[in-house]
């Protein structure tokens, strides 16, 4: 195996949970890559695989029940073979995780000062007091009023916004290289989540990490990436720039996303193309397609949906889709069924 | 009352000889007056200590450590009924007259302690006259008079304030009416009941005569207590000492510590040898552990005296040289269980007569804890060691008599038999096995026994001595058990089969003879002056209670004491039937 | 905080309040109701020689024919200012706080209990330390090597623990290490810290054992749930992501949150053993608290049943008090509430 | 083990919101928690021992006088020619044959195996009808002070808190000596009185353990989302209380139910064991311990006992945590 250009790169990466009831495949056969700068969106349902994910990129599967496979390429490292004691040293300086629900997410017991000052002191061997003078100014650079008081509160005592804004300042204390946001806003309430959302863009820019956003929702991946992924059961099955997933969205179940996407002109709960069932069971994954169950389109394929797997295919620049319909049916239906409906309303 | 041993069973009553002795006449004669025998026994065996005086010596020195696994009522001298503080109280006070520190039935004879002799009576038994000794002192040097002796009989019959004592005082002096107590009427002269005419003499009245007014004046109510340090029930928390100890330290249910007391002039007592320089006795003792001590021979006297615990008893039977150091006096005392004749079907002859012939004697023996640790099957209600007992075969002693008792129950009109209750005390092991035992046997012959049991504290207060209580809830059987005061039929028997004793409040234990007969036998014994006719009358007595059945004689208790390592003049006495304590020495 | 003590204080004051009250009924009320009389009360207190005259005087005496509210007072002021008693020659003080005056051994209670404390206490706290130690830890490790041949068996144990009677392990386990192989000091012994450490500490190995044992178990239990519990929570998570040694996520921000619950049980479970460990000290028959109230059960003797269960009650909920305040110095998020 | 049987306090290891997960489980999945909890619980054979175990416990307290009619002798049936008159012992130890399984006790030879097999009668029927004494009280006054709130709730609550705060065995002791008294004015006697006073006794006192729980429980069903919904639709208080926060109850009172009784096993033993149990001759579990403590040289006579109330009280334990695991699917297996 040998070392990739790029800075983040995970080459058919594999994560399987064994359980009573089987093997979990969580994420089965992931490859995707990302530069600094940059920013990944991986969007998808709850069980698609995407959270696992990242924990997989921060090797906090490490010593766990799960069995990992492939290859997680950081800055010229491979981590998946790495030492866990090493992954260690690289988890919150080199890649650092901002995860959703900060209330949950940050100790009850520590103020939030202190969590940020034991992130910090963790890699940088500086007295506590340098290291509070930095949990300050972190909180300042994040916005929030009055850093040198707020630092000593605890977080219940947060906003939520607060909360996550200061989530982020613990995550970017040691200016991390590689950044991952695992639904950063979904606990937030619309107008905070756009207030984090531009906290992160601008952060971003200065810090120049490259940034995986993790999200259900495809409106803030709309906000911040340049490339997206989709995941579904597992599996990436599209991926593309924005605009690919945006403008030329080729897989069904992307379709649905987009349908269920919520706008300002639109009800939130109103939906336009619904996807109909539930998210598979990643124990027993439908035969072939994981997805042609729900799939209003499988009856197009002869057959071929339920009988094997898709590849993930190029269907036109960097742009991969894992579906058995032909790109042309796929184009046709996007610009007759779909995107006629979505601008109709 | 009974003179309650701590918690377990008394071991009162003498050597086995002495169910002979009492009909020939005492068992080994030679003694002299401080009581060490002509036979003294220095080797161990099984009842060397019942008729000799085991280890005999006069060497002086040494701490005699005593134990017990619980507490008893009191250690003032006006305040207390067990046989163990009986015994023990006579270290540390000297009442008029005591028993002699002797081996079996000598022990129950009266030497003058306090008095110069023993007491001399006037006035056809109603007066009785006692000299005291010169040269007695209180533990601070005051010298004691009369007055002293006086005091503290008249203190200790103020039952509200000292609720434990015996009440013969009260029954028999001949008290101005407007006396209450001590305390509450101070002023009031009681020259009639007790006068002093000067420091020496002291002079009882009684209201009717009584020949055996000696065994009155050893009863620790005449030990002396000085007016001027009687706290009433605090008294104590520091008894003033006229015996050869004091105490020194006193912490109430925890420990006692005595020691010499330099004021107690030997001169003045030819009984008592004070051998130890102290005593430690510590209470709360853990029972089975207490054994365990005395066995190896880090502990010397079980101060409840009345036998060991179950455990060792196997291990003290069950190994000879172990068994050599045990002795096992049978005990002026009997356990039995009163018939209740006025709770119907029992206010039937016949019917009683049913309850005793079902019962398995055998198995009720074993209730008590067999033929060594519980005693032999009893067929009166007199023990054998007291004067005037004679064998009755009024009943089988078997395993009970199917036939017989069907018979009886036919005739009682209940062939089918009948339901009665029937009362113990609860946290009594012995008396709830006695109940079982009882139940089972019964249950052959169709009487059907629900089983009570009550807290030992209020057993007599509450509930089976409460009269209206038993016929309220119908207890037909109670279990009961009864030692001597003092070794005459008077002493054993008057409180439990004179009907008049009955109160309506409670407290009794006299629980079901209520026989005018015998209330009248026991008026003509008090005529008597004759001992002799008076022992016979009681023996009619025992015998009237059996052929009325009132009463299913249980056993005469016995028990299984282990003679102490280091420790001389051991000897069991006939006056408590557990060793002596007043003499005790260690090597 | 503050205002949170305060209220607490109150609330722990009206509680013993109730608390009273309740024993109270119980003891004096209850009965009335079941058909007990004034002279039944008193003639507990009487000899053998009694008569009904001289027990009606006592019931008097004591206040049984009072209203029952009267009676209650009468105690209750007895525990603050104290109160007297009619001993015959002398009038006993019964100086607060008086807990009651036992007529049958002519004592007020609370000396007794104050000098059994020493007692219960040693017993308690000795067995405290070890069933922490060792409940603990066990629990931790096995929280922390779930599944394993050590979690297996060190829970088996601690079920096994608790399952056991401690009056039947106490009593085994007297019979074989003392009057077996007389390793251990016999049933009944006691010796003052002051006066000898060492035999103090021997005197109570075997009871701290045999109750430490039974707690030992259960705390194994509660902090492998508690620690499994908080192992799995999002922050133990963010811990790690901040590339924190395991060690350190355990210990620091595992533990402390696993271990605060465990706090407060541990609060109550020593309170309402220093109310009298009955089970143990009946059946190593140690003189304490929990003895005296058996012993005063058997006897009968109402103002010690009182005194005791007063004082016990007391224990508790000082104990929970004081948990509460360390509650809310460990979790910040109580302070609020 | 009850907090004043020297033992933890009824310190429950179960987050409530774990078990109501699994509650809530039954809402989400639409499947029925028998089958759920039988799904787990068929996987975890220690429970399933326990609750075998437990099954032949019943039916040997059931039919305990056919099994004494074929393996023993009456109960309190005397054998006086089993016993060395001078040691009151059984001869040769322990007595154990085939014909006295467990051997006899002291002083009356009475069968030792059928006491034993009586005394499961009196331990389960005393701890589960107190058991469900407490349950029925302690859901009541949860589901009160979980729902209504307010003055309610402190009411109940600070009720629940005076009844931790008593040293229960003491108490109980306590009561059952005062009523015990007074059986006439109760109007039953023996046995059944007895009987019925412990379990109100140990029920009564026991309520606040499991009312606690249920409090807290009703408390978070309260605000969950299918309460909400329903609420939303214009459901009543009673339809609420009834159809929507009760079934979700079930988990939590099955789970303390089971993990309660053994506690009252070792209740009643320990009231047995100090004297204010049963009264002779009935044969109990702790009785019979206090009894062979005099008679500690023969310790077969202890160790039957034991041994039941231990193996009761485990199987009640594995089965209960079984229970717990089942219904709960956050907590360990």
């Amino acid at each position: 195996m040998s070392a990739p250009s790029s800075f983040l790169e995970l080459r058919d990466l594999r994560i399987h949970f064994p359980t009573d009831d089987g093997l979990v495949k969580s994420v089965d056969g992931l490859s995707f890559q990302l530069e600094r700068g940059k920013t990944l969106g991986i969007v998808g349902e709850s069980g698609s695989g995407k959270s696992v994910t990242s924990l997989g990129i921060l090797g906090l599967h490490k010593g766990g029940r799960a069995k990992i496979s492939g290859e997680i390429w950081l800055d010229g490292e491979e981590l998946v073979t790495a030492s866990a004691d090493h992954v260690r040293t690289l988890r919150g300086k080199k890649m650092a995780m901002i995860f959703q629900d900060p209330l949950s997410a940050m100790h009850p017991f520590y103020t939030v000062g202190a969590q940020i000052v034991e992130a910090y002191r963790i890699h940088h061997p500086v007295s506590k007091k340098v290291a509070r003078k930095h949990a300050i100014d972190m909180l300042g650079r994040v916005g929030i009023p009055q850093p040198e008081k707020r630092v000593d509160s605890y977080p219940h005592e947060f906003s939520g916004g607060m909360r996550q804004r200061a989530m982020i300042a613990m995550a970017l204390s040691c200016d991390p290289e590689l950044l991952i946001a695992d639904e950063p806003t979904t606990a937030l309430d619309v107008t905070v989540q756009a207030q984090i959302l531009d906290l992160m863009r601008d952060l971003q820019r200065d810090f120049n990490a490259a940034l995986i956003v993790i999200t259900h929702d495809l409106g803030v991946v709309a906000e911040l990436s340049d490339d997206i992924l989709v995941m579904y059961g597992g599996k990436g099955i599209e991926y593309g720039t924005a605009e690919d997933i945006f403008e030329r969205p080729e897989h069904p179940y992307t379709w649905g996303l987009l349908g269920s996407m919520p706008r300002l002109d639109r009800e939130r709960s109103e939906r336009l193309l619904p996807i109909k069932g539930a998210p598979p069971s990643l124990i027993n994954l439908p035969s072939g397609c994981a997805f042609h169950p729900r799939c209003v389109y499988a009856d197009r394929t002869g057959g071929k949906s339920s009988a094997e797997v898709p590849e993930l295919l190029e269907s036109d620049g960097g742009h991969l889709v894992r579906c058995h319909l032909p790109h042309e049916v796929r184009r046709d239906i996007w610009e007759n069924e779909i995107k006629v409906n979505l601008e109709s309303s | 009352m009974n003179k309650r041993s701590a918690l377990a069973f008394a071991a009162a009553g003498a050597a086995l000889s002495l169910g002979l002795s009492a009909c020939g006449g005492g068992g080994s004669e030679t003694k002299s007056a401080d009581g060490s025998s002509a036979a003294p026994a220095t080797a161990d065996a099984f009842n060397a200590g019942l008729e000799a005086v085991f280890n005999p010596s006069d060497k002086k020195g040494g701490v005699l450590k005593m134990a017990i696994s619980e507490d008893w009522d009191s250690v003032d001298p006006g305040d207390t009924y067990y046989a163990l503080s009986w015994n023990f109280v006579r270290i540390y006070g000297r009442s008029l007259v005591t028993y002699t520190p002797a081996p079996g039935a000598e022990g129950r004879k009266l030497s003058p302690d306090l008095a110069e002799k023993l007491g001399e009576s006037s006035d056809g038994g109603k007066t009785w006259t006692y000299k005291l000794r010169a040269g007695l002192k209180f533990e601070d040097g005051t010298p004691i008079t009369s007055k002293d002796v006086k005091y503290a009989v008249l203190r200790s019959m103020d039952k509200e304030t000292l609720v434990n004592g015996p009440t013969y005082f009260n029954d028999w002096l001949d008290l101005p009416k407007d006396f209450k107590s001590v305390y509450k009427t101070p002023d009031v002269n009681t020259d009639s009941a007790i006068e002093t005419p000067d420091d020496q003499t002291i002079i009882f009245h009684l209201k009717k005569a009584y020949g055996g007014f000696d065994n009155f004046a050893a009863l620790p109510g005449t030990i002396p207590v000085p007016k001027d340090k009687d706290t009433g029930v605090k008294y104590r928390e520091h008894v003033m000492a006229s015996g050869p100890y004091k105490f020194d330290k006193v912490e109430a249910g925890k420990q006692y510590t005595l020691v010499r007391n330099e004021h107690w002039d030997p001169a003045t007592d030819p009984i008592r040898k004070a051998l130890p320089d102290s005593y430690e006795i510590s209470l709360g003792v853990n029972a089975d552990d207490l054994d365990n001590r005395i066995l190896s021979g880090d502990l010397h006297i079980d101060l409840a005296g009345s036998g060991v615990q179950p455990a060792a008893l196997g291990r003290v039977l069950g190994d000879p040289t172990l068994k050599a150091r045990a002795d096992n006096p049978t005990g002026a005392r009997t356990w039995y269980t009163s018939i209740v004749s006025d709770v119907p079907p029992l206010d039937n002859l016949e019917c009683r007569k049913a309850v005793i012939y079902g019962a398995d004697r055998v198995g009720l023996q074993n209730a008590y804890g067999g033929e060594f640790a519980g005693g032999e099957i009893a067929t009166g209600l007199l023990p054998p060691s007291i004067g005037g007992w004679k064998k009755l075969d009024l009943y089988p002693s078997g395993t009970g008599d199917v036939e017989k008792a069907k018979a009886a129950l036919a005739a009682c009109g209940k062939p089918d038999g009948f339901e009665t209750i029937m009362s113990y005390r609860a946290d009594r092991p012995k008396e709830k096995a006695t109940a079982e035992s009882l139940q089972q046997a019964l249950a052959k012959v169709g009487i059907k026994l629900e089983l009570k049991g009550y807290p030992t504290g209020d057993y007599f207060a509450l509930y089976a001595g409460k009269p209206d209580f038993v016929k309220k809830n119908g207890i037909g059987l109670a279990v009961n058990g009864w030692g001597a005061d003092w070794n005459d039929g008077f002493g054993f028997m008057s409180q439990i089969v004179d009907s008049r004793t009955i109160r309506e409040s409670g407290g009794n234990y006299n629980i079901s003879i209520k026989d005018k007969e015998i209330d009248a036998k026991i008026d003509q014994i008090f005529a008597e002056t004759d001992v002799a006719k008076r022992d016979a009358l009681w023996g009619e007595i025992d015998q009237r209670v059996m052929e009325q059945a009132y009463v299913l004689p249980g056993v005469w208790s016995k028990s299984v004491l282990v003679r102490p390592l280091g420790v001389t003049n051991v000897f069991v006495t006939g006056a408590f039937d557990m060793y002596d304590y007043l003499n005790l020495g260690v090597q | 905080m503050v205002t949170y003590i305060i209220r607490r204080l109150i609330g722990a004051v009206l509680m013993l309040v109730i608390v009273s009250m309740v024993t109270f009924s119980i003891f004096f009320v209850v009965p009335r109701i079941a058909g007990a009389t004034a002279e039944g009360f008193a003639s507990r207190y009487m000899g053998r020689s009694a008569n009904a005259e001289m027990i009606a005087v006592t019931a008097e005496k004591l206040g049984f024919n009072d209203p029952l509210p009267v009676q209650y007072g009468r105690w209750i002021s007895g525990v603050f200012v104290g109160s007297e008693y009619d001993t015959g020659a002398t009038i006993e003080e019964c100086p607060a706080p008086c807990f009651g005056y036992s007529f049958i051994r002519r004592q007020p209670v609370w000396p007794d209990l104050v000098d059994r404390i020493p007692v219960t206490l040693s017993l308690a706290s000795g067995a405290a330390v070890i069933w922490l130690l060792c409940g603990v830890a066990t629990g931790v490790l096995s929280a922390l090597r779930k599944g394993t041949v050590f979690d297996r068996a060190a829970m088996s144990i601690a079920l096994a623990g608790v399952s056991l009677p401690v009056f039947f392990t106490g009593i085994v386990s007297l019979v074989i290490f003392s009057y077996g192989l007389g390793i251990t000091a016999p049933g009944g012994s006691f010796t003052p810290f002051l006066e000898n450490p060492v035999e103090w500490a021997y005197s109570l190995l075997l009871p701290w054992i045999t109750l430490a044992f039974l707690y030992a178990a259960s705390y194994a239990r509660l902090t492998r749930a508690g620690m499994l519990e908080t192992m799995s929570e999002d922050y133990i998570r963010t811990a790690r992501a901040k590339g924190m040694k395991e060690s350190r996520v355990v210990v620091r921000h595992g533990l402390r949150a696993a271990l605060t619950p465990i706090l407060t049980i541990f609060g109550l479970d020593l309170g309402l053993l220093l109310g009298g460990a009955v089970l143990t000290e009946s059946t190593f028959s140690l003189k304490g608290i929990g003895d005296y109230a058996v012993q005063a059960i058997v006897t009968n003797d109402l103002p010690k049943i009182m005194g005791v269960t007063m004082v016990a009650a007391l224990f508790v909920v000082l104990a929970s008090l004081i948990v509460d305040l360390l509650y809310a110095v460990v979790d910040p998020r109580v302070r609020l509430g | 083990m009850t907090a004043p049987l020297d033992a933890p306090g009824k310190t429950t290891e179960v987050v409530p919101e774990a078990v109501l997960a699994g509650a809530g489980v039954k809402a989400v999945q639409g499947r029925s928690l028998g089958q759920i909890a039988w799904m787990h619980l068929k996987r975890d054979k220690v429970a399933l021992l326990g609750a075998g175990v437990v099954i032949l416990l019943i039916v040997i307290a059931i039919f305990a006088p056919l099994i004494v009619d074929v393996f023993g002798h009456p109960p309190n049936e005397f054998h006086q020619e089993m016993i060395d008159t001078s040691t009151m012992t059984p001869k040769g130890g322990t007595g154990i044959s085939g014909d006295f399984l467990f051997g006899v006790e002291p002083v009356n030879g009475r069968d030792l195996f059928s006491r034993v097999v009586y005394g499961a009668r009196i331990s389960l029927l005393i701890a589960v009808l107190a058991t469900m004494l407490s349950v029925v009280i302690g859901t009541v006054m949860g589901v009160m002070a979980g729902y209504f709130g307010g003055w309610v709730d402190t009411v109940i609550s600070r009720t629940m808190d005076v009844f931790l705060a008593f040293p229960l065995l003491v108490f109980a002791m306590a009561l059952v000596g005062v009523l015990g008294q007074f059986e006439k004015n109760l109007g039953v006697t023996g046995d059944t009185l007895r009987i019925g006073l412990l379990i109100f006794v140990i029920g009564f006192f026991n309520w606040p353990y499991i009312g606690r729980i249920i409090r807290g429980q009703t408390l978070s069903l309260r605000e969950r989302e299918f309460v909400d919904a329903a609420r939303s639709l214009g459901a009543r208080g009673p339809y609420i209380l009834f159809r929507e926060i009760l079934p979700n109850l079930i988990a939590p009172i099955l789970i303390y139910a089971t993990l309660l009784i053994p506690t009252n096993v070792m209740f009643e033993a320990a009231l047995s064991f100090l004297g204010v149990g049963i009264q002779a001759p009935t044969a109990t579990w702790g009785g019979m311990i206090s009894q062979a403590v005099k008679f500690y040289n023969v310790p077969h006579f202890m160790f039957f006992p034991g041994m039941a109330i231990f193996i009761t009280v485990l199987a009640f334990n594995l089965f209960g945590d079984g229970l717990r695991d089942a219904l709960d699917p956050k907590s360990s297996r």
